[in-house]
């Protein structure tokens, strides 16, 4: 397990870069230039850092409508990122997909999904494939507290188990679905409970504690690689915004985001690299700077593109 | 009379059917506290408490199971389906069960389930929270089809819907919840079957509903101003059942039959009530061939220029109009 | 719990009827008069008999495509159902549905169902109207093991589960899906572990002891009852027929059939009846020619039966 | 030339694709040992293991979502969905996932991904299991909808999906896999959207596929016969892509449309043929009025008498040639 003071630094980079990232995203939002429902990962980075720093560009993720975080942590560029939200032409999908839609095959990530456990089977076929084509592949299947009661999650589970796939089911339990409380909705107060009924590893995981997430889900990486099959990760942490940009979160009290705010996962492996790992604050910062400059960018990047030209909606339909 | 929004209206049928009759409850997603998606149910939890505006898991087909469950044991739910594209998840339910229960148990059931969803385009909700796929649902025999574009009609509709005693498919379009226009105080329903005509004319028959009726009657009366063009706009209410008589009766008089609806083109209900037209005795008075103004045969695209592009809109029907008319 | 002997008697009565039942099934299908796949029940009539002696005509049950055990197990008469698989006007469906979709919501048998784990969701509903409506009514949910592989089993169990239904999930664990081995298929020895993942008490029971099932349902209905919600029961059992009527079998051998043949459980109940609670012989005798006699009439009655009008088909498609 | 069924030409085509090519693999319920429910893969579990010949907990959302998974990261998965009504517990995989995947990412992925599955009445199995809804993937962007009647085109055309790139929905007929007809020894594939006149005629025109065709043809042979009258008959093949050119020249030949299947006649595929010839040039040349030979609009009924009636058969679709050619 590499924890190298480079690895990490690039793990505190890709956090605050989705930070960042989300942030601007937020901004676009309001300034009317993003359409559709957007879903912010602000809060719980931790995750799909810590996840993701355990792949390389082969390995294969499957995403979420919340999804840009683990777009960017596994490798994504928020250029044409933003250029996506903002339905340009220079966009990830042409400006066809939006916030819901980024993929980035090339590089393993085979989609957000506007559908809550759509990916779930997807992820269990990456990892059929990887087995059947004989890599040594792994696929991290994001996905939420919620979408733990669908259907389509069991049956992936259950699949993945039986044949051993090389998948990490990475479960973020933010407490809430859309707007329903997990303790609610959910008939157990772990959803790694539910690794019971595949006869697989369930671990619960500090989803704010990257390091945490990171030595779990690479555990399980491992294991998947060696053939071990499927495990079952569940990061509790919450999500800081609500559950879509303008949410008026009637659902949720100001204290508890407070509470939570207070665990917020970026200030906290900050402190974690000074207090213990050595790092100098000033490198820090430095990160800081460029991370500011290379979003500015993307967003000027994504301001100045042009919308797709109209021929554009007849392509894709249909590889020829 | 007073003007209030398709959202309003829909919720006045609820409390009213809800205030009527107390089996009748509402289930859906986030429907509780947050008051649905689209703010349809907001404020009933208050009023009726959880039992009755009852928040389910992220489980579609659980939902629709239950649903049907308590429709076929005394209750009659409202289910809310947050949308359409979802019934994806949910279909073996709407489809393999409720709509076909009563027939293959030898008529031994009712099924008083009302499922409440939306679809359409126009807000950049991309491919998978944008569909019209209404004609799914049409095509399956049992289940009955509902898509209102009025305040008026959606109130009267859904009322009518809520004591069927049979599986309804009511399917509202997200940018027609804001649609304003006027619903009497008094108490009324709107009987299925029955198209309304929302406009006369006789010079061509125009067929729309759901979003896509403002925009036909606006290009009806822009026909009108500019081409001197009289359109008969019909608005089915009802897909299922259909009222075949009022569409044939407007062509055999018109002889030019123009359909619009925002699924596309290929299969959509458009087709079918060619179909129907071009097998009755209306088609002896056929004038002109048939114009469909409909959806691109693409999934929904996210950008603005390109979801307007592939989403009809008043100039294609307008265009339509004059075609069907010959009018270059 | 009542264990009077006419309970008993009673029980091994409805066992019995459902073995010559679907003696009398078979008789027909090979004859060519019943149309469509047919699954019978035979050698797992303890289950349904064991769990539907738990119920009375207000409570309710969702079965399957191999439906005609519980349907006779919750009341169901043999005379309507042989009618029924003959597709005449006076079976339970007037000849509409054959033998995967016998009903008869009069006395709680909210159908057999052809799709897999189709009725689970159904169950809930049942449950969840018993409770919105303030009866103690209480729903049996019937499935295979196959069934626990479907989206439906997770999303009708957590529903169950948050809700406290009045509803019991039991699963008949015949070691097979149609052919597919429980052994490969499903990711967990037991059903009943999967209870994990809703938080509700999960129990393995011999489903081939009409008594054992008898005594396990019982607690969960009366715990349903009051209030305590959903209960996961799995009875160990065999189909000791192939999959449907005219299956090859060749995914299993002779030797696994013969050894389950040992512990076909109507013989095994009608000598625990006379050896251990002083049951005369000839009483039982007396029952299984009465059943004889029944059986016979009820096929006499189906074969009489005239087909439907043929204006019933367009009957019953809506309600008016 | 030898004479095989449509199962054995089917399994032929999986034998033919997977040795050409080691990504091609087979994935469904009950396919290994048993060789499917209708014995399309019998015998090649031993031919090529338990890998390639994949058996599949009953859990279509995952089958489907698996092989798409699969086929958008090098491999070829052909999926036997064992009925086609079981697409309803799938539907968003299909539907949402693998029909608009490329599309939504703009292009970068290609989805080699077939989907096997069989619909239709005739052997008494309900309404849950004789669905007939290639309708509902017709209307889906991004699908290809193929339904091939004879051995030939059974073979040519799942070999032609298995080496396309995108989602095949690849639809059978359970009556169908009987019939009989010829197949060369010598490979071949057919390609998609070329529409096949299976009987030239010159005064009507009749569109018919799958289990149908055989029907079609013989009602053809009977009123050339007994009324003299000359049948066009025309199968398309595949309904995505849709051979438009055949088929409005075929009409504007005749005048005359007759159009059956197996679906409900409401929103079933020949609305959607019909609406394409009232909006075509063929218009112009049309003498009467449609005829659609359809199933009734009802749940599937399981007894024989019942079912008989609600399916189409040679009288209906021979009836419907006269309606069509105003013969009494
Ligand atoms: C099948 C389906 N049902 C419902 C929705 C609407 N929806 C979008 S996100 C969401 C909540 C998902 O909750 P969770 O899985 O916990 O993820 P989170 O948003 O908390 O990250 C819901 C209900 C959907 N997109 N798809
Ligand atoms: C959704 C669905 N998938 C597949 C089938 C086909 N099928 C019918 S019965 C069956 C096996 C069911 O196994 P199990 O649940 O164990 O019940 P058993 O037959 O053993 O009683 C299958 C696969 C179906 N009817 N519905
Ligand atoms: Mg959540
Ligand atoms: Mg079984």
């Amino acid at each position: 397990m590499d924890k190298s003071k480079d690895k990490l630094l690039e793990m505190y980079e890709k956090m605050k870069k989705i930070r960042l990232f989300e942030d601007n995203a937020i901004k676009l939002f309001n300034q009317g230039l993003v359409r559709g429902p957007m879903h912010v990962y602000t809060g719980e980075e931790a995750v799909a850092v810590g996840a993701c720093s355990n792949l390389n560009d082969a390995d294969y993720i499957t995403s979420t409508h919340r999804g840009h975080g683990h777009c960017i942590a596994k490798g994504g560029k928020v250029d044409k990122m933003a250029a996506e939200l903002l339905g340009r032409g220079t966009g990830y999908c042409k400006g066809k997909g939006g916030s819901m839609h980024i993929a980035d095959p090339e590089i393993g990530i085979l989609g957000a999904n506007g559908i809550v456990a759509g990916g779930m089977g997807i992820a269990a076929g990456a990892g059929l494939s990887a087995k059947m084509r004989g890599t040594d592949q792994a696929a991290i299947c994001f996905f939420g507290d919620g979408a733990t009661n669908e259907g389509a999650f069991h049956e992936a589970l259950n699949m993945a188990a039986i044949w051993d796939l090389p998948v990490v089911f990475v479960c973020e339990n933010n407490l809430y679905g859309l707007t329903g409380p997990a303790e609610e909705m959910l008939s157990v107060k772990d959803v790694a409970a539910r690794a019971t009924s595949y006869d697989i590893p369930g671990v619960v995981v500090d989803g704010n504690d990257v390091l945490d997430v990171y030595e779990a889900v690479g555990e399980a990486v491992k294991r998947a690689r060696q053939g071990g099959g499927p495990s079952l990760i569940e990061a509790k942490t919450y999500r800081l915004k609500g559950h879509f940009v303008g949410d008026p979160c009637v659902y949720r009290d100001d204290e508890e985001v407070e509470m939570w705010r207070k665990k917020e996962p970026i200030k906290r492996f900050k402190k974690h690299l000074i207090d213990n790992e050595g790092i100098d604050e000033e490198i820090i910062a430095e990160i800081d700077k460029n991370l500011e400059k290379e979003l500015k960018a993307a967003v000027k990047f994504a301001k100045e593109s042009p919308d797709p030209e109209i021929e554009v909606v007849f392509e894709d339909v249909f590889s020829d | 009379m007073r003007t209030i929004t398709v959202k309003d209206a829909l919720q006045e049928a609820i409390i009213e059917e809800m205030d009527r009759d107390e089996n009748v409850f509402v289930m859906g997603e986030d429907i509780a506290e947050h008051g649905g998606i689209y703010g349809v149910t907001q404020g009933l939890l208050e009023k009726y408490g959880k039992e009755r505006i009852r928040n389910t898991p992220i489980s579609e087909s659980a939902l629709i199971g239950s649903a049907l469950g308590a429709a076929i044991t005394g209750m009659r739910p409202i289910a809310e389906l947050m949308y359409i594209d979802f019934t994806a998840v949910a279909m073996d339910q709407i489809v393999n069960q409720a709509a076909k229960m009563r027939y293959m148990f030898g008529g031994k059931v009712d099924v008083p389930l009302v499922i409440r969803t939306q679809g359409g385009g126009g807000r950049g909700s991309a491919a998978q929270h944008s569909q019209s796929l209404e004609a799914w649902f049409m095509h399956v025999p049992g289940l009955k089809v509902v898509m209102p574009s009025t305040p008026y009609d959606a109130k009267g509709l859904l009322k009518t819907a809520i004591r069927d005693d049979n599986p309804v498919m009511f399917i509202e379009q997200k940018m027609a919840y804001s649609f304003k226009g006027e619903v009497p105080e008094e108490e009324y329903t709107i009987p299925f079957g029955k198209a309304d005509i929302k406009r006369e004319g006789t010079d061509v028959t125009l067929v729309a509903n759901s979003y896509l009726l403002p925009r036909a009657l606006e290009a009806a009366e822009r026909m009108e101003k500019e081409e001197g063009i009289s359109t008969e706009v019909i608005d089915p209410l009802t897909l299922v059942p259909f009222d075949e008589e009022t569409i044939i009766k407007s062509v055999s008089k018109t002889g030019r039959l123009v359909v619009t609806h925002e699924a596309v083109k290929r299969g959509g209900f458009g087709a079918e009530i060619a179909a129907k037209i071009y097998e009755s005795d209306a088609f002896y008075y056929l004038d002109a061939p048939l114009q469909r103004v409909a959806g691109l045969e693409v999934p929904t695209p996210y950008s603005a220029k390109l979801e307007n592009f592939a989403m009809p809109d008043t100039d294609n029907i307008a265009d339509a109009i004059k075609k069907a008319c010959y009018v270059k």
